[in-house]
């Protein structure tokens, strides 16, 4: 294969891989394979094969796959450098998603952004955010695309509990309001930014409560639980749809690991990830689908395999020509 | 061709706009229903209703990056901030966001957003509100800034930022909007980004200038007695090095007109490249007429000083032409500032 | 005089000016005197006598004399370009507001500055800020100052309702809160950001609702009530010196004029002006210390005539000289 | 002399001040517990405790205007934006607010206010962590910008920064953290600001450099074939103009290596000044090695190549000795970009 026959498979492949999000075993199934990526960068990174930062999301995955489930393909999403599970659960492909991070020009970006930079503009994946904030206002924007046009798309906004202290936030969350806009605020609230836990940053501990001062709707939701973010993602896109405004969702969730790649998390009071990996998103959904450990541990052999294979095929990838620093300024 | 004010240039270039692209939306703080804090808007929200002329709260990075998100969607979205230094509250969403899209979609996706911004001093708005700030913008890939030096090339300009496919800013010189001058309208009115215009030929001196700086550097050159060529820089970024390194070519002595400051202004790209380009052609240093180095004063005594005048422009070319060497500012001849 | 002793006098003056405030009758007559002083500018302004924007606060008397009348003047103070009312209420001679304006070197910057740019660091006001949100996080930083030196300074930051929709507005009271920091937030509702409503980009009408997403009590206050006024801040003011932290204070009140010297309001719904002329400041407050209306029209009248006076005295002084604008950079 | 890593000088420098002035504090986001992303404020919140060292928000207009309004009422704030490119959403707190105060209070205020950010490329951080944007702050009067090359300006910017009266910023290579060098601490190792250094003596021509382009100059021209004298300009805002053209009188050649754009990059100022002041003198023009204008790509093979190195600034260099013209650059001869 070409390169270019290479891309438009893996732009083919990333809209099947998002239509089979309407099957529970598959939304698992997903939710197995980002774990199986994260993990697969981890060691990759460990190992020195790829370089700069990384930022896990793991233990988020029914996050991501509740909200690439209750969407469609041309909304818009807007999401931040913790970017792997919304990507995969949009449906950008495992290959394209490690070779971006690899530097490649398999990756989703050529290799040009990397790590903190995936997109995939035909499953409504913009270009992820690095700076913290800046995508609350773009995902406006895009909502405000679709009111003008009288479409029925909506736009999605995913940031951090931290990213509820910057002023784009509330600027953006004041002006959805007055405007009507049909987009919906996803706050993964993980308890910590960077280092540093919610309460010495935060005075309040339900970011919903946020949406107050915007006469929005702020709910509170268990972002462990797919079937609770679906329901509470399936609300809003209604309300959104049917023009009556944007949602704060506040997703209870945790990360596993640390920041980004070099981070231990020494900072997390001893017994709390093992609190939290009792509700782990994975295993609470595979319970409810009546699925045995025997049978999970066997589709994780499974997909664990088929990421090994996705990421030989994006380290085999060249890096990109250095014309390509120029065509796209 | 009517005869127009700049600010009314604007409007019909707006207009223009929003007419023949159904995708134009314009928004901003007090641009619809009160038509613009300088009347640059006037009557487009009655003609073009409040779906395509929008009104926002006071909140710049919030509708800034709206604009982003919809112009990287779909739309062509022009904002208007009041005054340019409010984008130093939203500098992010146009630098690091709407000016990278391109580049992080591997082309997949553009921002055709406008930032109209008034701009300048001379009009005793205080120090926070009379500056240029096109240093804000320069260095950073994949964007433009053009400034607009009378009624024709606000309209012309401005249609063709509007119809660019990447992120344009288009500084309005503030003082300039009442001034009128006749406008050729429609497609033929319409100036491409990038392109120099020459003034007035010449052969013993190129002047290069922007924005307000360019009537006044017409009026000190007027009398002919210096046959000096005089170029109307139009778009700053990129700017025009084909004609300028072409008449410097000729005229062999380069002067730049700046409302920028000494230190830092624009005109040390020009006067850099020119120098290299041309090195050993020229008769003389290229020489540059500045700001100083200090905010915008309110005395009226002291911001007509601050900012370059004919007469002064005058008087610095006269001994530019005389001495062969380019002279010390006015404020190193006094002894007030070493800069 | 020469133009220092000018200043040192104009210093003291000011100094004693504030002390002034204690009685009701010279608070009383402080909003007289502003409501004098600002009508003389808008004249001057109308004459072609000075330039560039001017910005009045008539009408909102009531809350530059309240917050000055309660705090000290080691207290720090940050206010917009509307910004007469304070300055003249913290102390600021009539003469140096006019002598600013004007563009004078008796003006209390200089006549560097201008009308959106008053200052008078003896009686603690900061230079007013002509960027909507500016002044909050530097208020913060004052208030962070009397913090760490362990005085018992406070810092008051004063903006308008259109002020509460910029991002800088929440980053400060979220930091204030996480802080504690004794810095007291005013948010003078007059209603309207420049020409436009509030309910036009505002979609709650309590702004002091705004502080419940920081844990902060948010109050709201008759700002035409100069008592209300003092209550509200003489218990924020405790708060704040106590170590428990921030407060909101949203002032309803009514800006008479439009929003800077060109603005004529034709955007105000018919009647709604003469409605709040009803509960005009200085009426009300005459009324509350019995005082009749034919004593208020003589206390109009000798005040006039000072400020008659201090406007000459403004206009009689010069433009600043060359060198001022090299040597303060 | 200890041998200290660059993060390591940058502690010293902190702890030397904080402790010989108690009105110095630190501000950023996870400086304090954490001892900063880049561990350049290890263990300071420990010798200090939580009332000096302090964690923010992310909240950096909150927290930098926060510093402002502290170093105007007497305290002597260091900020860490984390990223340079984040002050992108608090500029105007810096260059509107900060840098206008002595002038709005007439001289009776002034802001001693320190911003630390890491900043530059060659560490895979992608286009929105690994730009300088010295860019943004040119042209703001009462601003000071230093970038440290290695442990002992690292050390000696900072000092004096923290003492200076007015807003400085230091930009910190990212990349130089964990380099290794002897670092003269005390008074001795303060630097003045505005004052570069010759690294090294020559008569052929003058290379200067800032930051960890120092480095790689030096590394050009290591091998003494070439007789290059390099200055290592230290502080950029201002820059240390009599050094620069005492030296550039005596070479006549001037090459400046900027981790910079082509255009708008910072060497331009100077390629103008030297041009002006030294007209005529020049053997052969200023000669810039810049980045392309591009984003800063991610792939280690194109970063790699964006990011001028030894091998590339020696070839530039010869070629501009060889020739007595300036290079053009190798997206030029590449054919790949016109600028
Ligand atoms: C404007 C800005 N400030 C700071 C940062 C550095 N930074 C990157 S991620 C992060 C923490 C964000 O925390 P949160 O919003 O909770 O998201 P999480 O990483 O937990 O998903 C910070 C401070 C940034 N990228 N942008
Ligand atoms: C960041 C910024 N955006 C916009 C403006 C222009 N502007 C000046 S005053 C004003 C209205 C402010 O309204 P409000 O906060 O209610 O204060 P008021 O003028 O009513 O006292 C606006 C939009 C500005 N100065 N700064
Ligand atoms: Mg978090
Ligand atoms: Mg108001």
């Amino acid at each position: 294969m070409t390169d270019q026959t290479q891309k438009d498979f893996l732009v083919e492949e990333s809209l099947r891989r998002r239509s089979e999000l309407s099957s529970p075993e598959n939304r698992l199934d997903r939710m197995i394979e980002i774990r199986a990526v994260e993990g697969k960068l981890q060691s990759l990174f460990n190992d020195g094969f790829i370089r700069g930062s990384t930022h896990l999301s793991n233990g988020q995955e029914a996050i991501s796959v509740g909200i690439a489930a209750t969407i469609t393909t041309s909304d818009w999403v807007t999401c931040t450098y913790r970017g792997h599970g919304t990507a995969l659960s949009l449906g950008v492909t495992p290959t394209a998603v490690v070779g971006e991070i690899a530097g490649r020009v398999i990756g989703c970006v050529g290799g040009l952004g990397g790590s903190m930079h995936l997109c995939g503009v035909e499953v409504g994946l913009l270009p992820t955010f690095a700076i913290v904030g800046a995508g609350y206002p773009v995902a406006a924007g895009a909502a405000l695309t679709a009111q003008y046009q009288g479409t029925s798309d909506i736009a999605v906004a995913i940031c951090g509990d931290g990213a509820t202290n910057i002023g784009a936030f509330y600027e953006t969350l004041n002006l959805a309001s007055i405007w009507k806009l049909p987009v919906i605020f996803v706050v993964e609230n993980n308890l910590y930014g960077e280092y540093s836990r919610i309460q010495l940053t935060t005075p309040i501990e339900d970011l919903a409560q946020r949406a107050d001062s915007f006469a929005m709707p702020g709910v509170i939701v268990d972002g462990q639980d797919l079937d609770a973010v679906m329901d509470a993602m399936t609300a809003a896109v209604s309300r959104a749809r049917a023009g009556e405004g944007p949602t704060l969702l506040e997703m209870k969730t945790y990360r596993y690991s640390g920041h980004s790649r070099a981070d231990q998390a020494n900072y997390r009071p001893a017994g709390e990830l093992d609190e939290w990996l009792l509700r782990d998103p994975i295993n609470l959904y595979a319970h409810s689908l009546g699925i045995s450990d025997a049978e999970l541990e066997e589709r994780r052999r499974v997909i664990n395999a088929e990421v090994d294979m996705a990421t030989e095929v994006a380290l085999a990838s060249p890096e990109p020509p250095i014309a390509d620093l120029f065509e796209f300024v | 061709m009517p005869k127009l004010r700049m600010r009314e240039a604007v409007i019909r270039a707006l207009a223009d706009e929003l007419e023949s692209d159904p995708t134009v939306i314009l928004m901003g703080e007090d641009i619809a229903e009160a038509g613009g804090p300088f009347k640059a808007t006037e009557g487009l929200k009655e003609q073009f209703g409040a779906r395509r002329v929008r009104d926002t709260p006071i909140s710049e990075m919030g509708f800034l990056g709206a604009a982003v998100g919809a112009a990287a969607t779909g739309l062509r979205p022009v904002v208007e901030m009041m005054f340019i230094e409010f984008i130093g509250v939203a500098l992010d969403q146009l630098t690091t966001e709407a000016c990278k899209f391109r580049f992080l979609s591997r082309g997949k996706l553009n921002v055709p957003l406008t930032v109209r911004a008034s701009a300048g001093a001379g009009l005793g708005f205080g120090c926070q509100h009379s500056q240029m700030l096109d240093q804000w913008f320069r260095g950073t890939s994949g964007l433009k800034l053009a400034v607009p030096s009378d009624p024709q090339t606000a309209y012309g300009l401005l249609r063709a930022a509007i119809r660019d496919e990447d992120p344009v800013i288009i500084l309005e010189t503030r003082s300039l909007y009442g001034d009128r001058g006749e406008v050729t309208l429609g497609e033929a009115g319409i100036i491409p980004l990038g392109k120099g215009s020459i003034l007035r030929s010449g052969s013993d001196v190129t002047v290069v200038a922007l924005g307000q700086m360019v009537k006044h550097a017409a009026a000190a050159i007027q009398d002919g007695q210096i046959d000096a060529e005089l170029i109307d820089l139009r778009t700053l970024i990129p700017w025009d090095r084909e004609l300028v390194l072409e008449s410097v070519s000729r005229t062999r002595r380069l002067v730049i007109v700046e409302e920028s400051p000494y230190s830092g202004g624009w005109g040390t790209e020009i006067a850099a490249e020119v120098s290299r380009e041309l090195f050993g052609q020229l008769l003389s240093p290229v020489h540059r007429i500045t700001l100083p180095d200090t905010p915008v004063p309110y005395a009226a005594s002291l911001e007509s000083r601050y900012l370059p005048n004919a007469e002064v422009i005058r008087s610095q070319i006269d001994a530019y032409m005389t001495s062969g060497l380019s002279p010390e500012p006015w404020w190193r001849l006094e002894g007030l500032a070493r800069a």
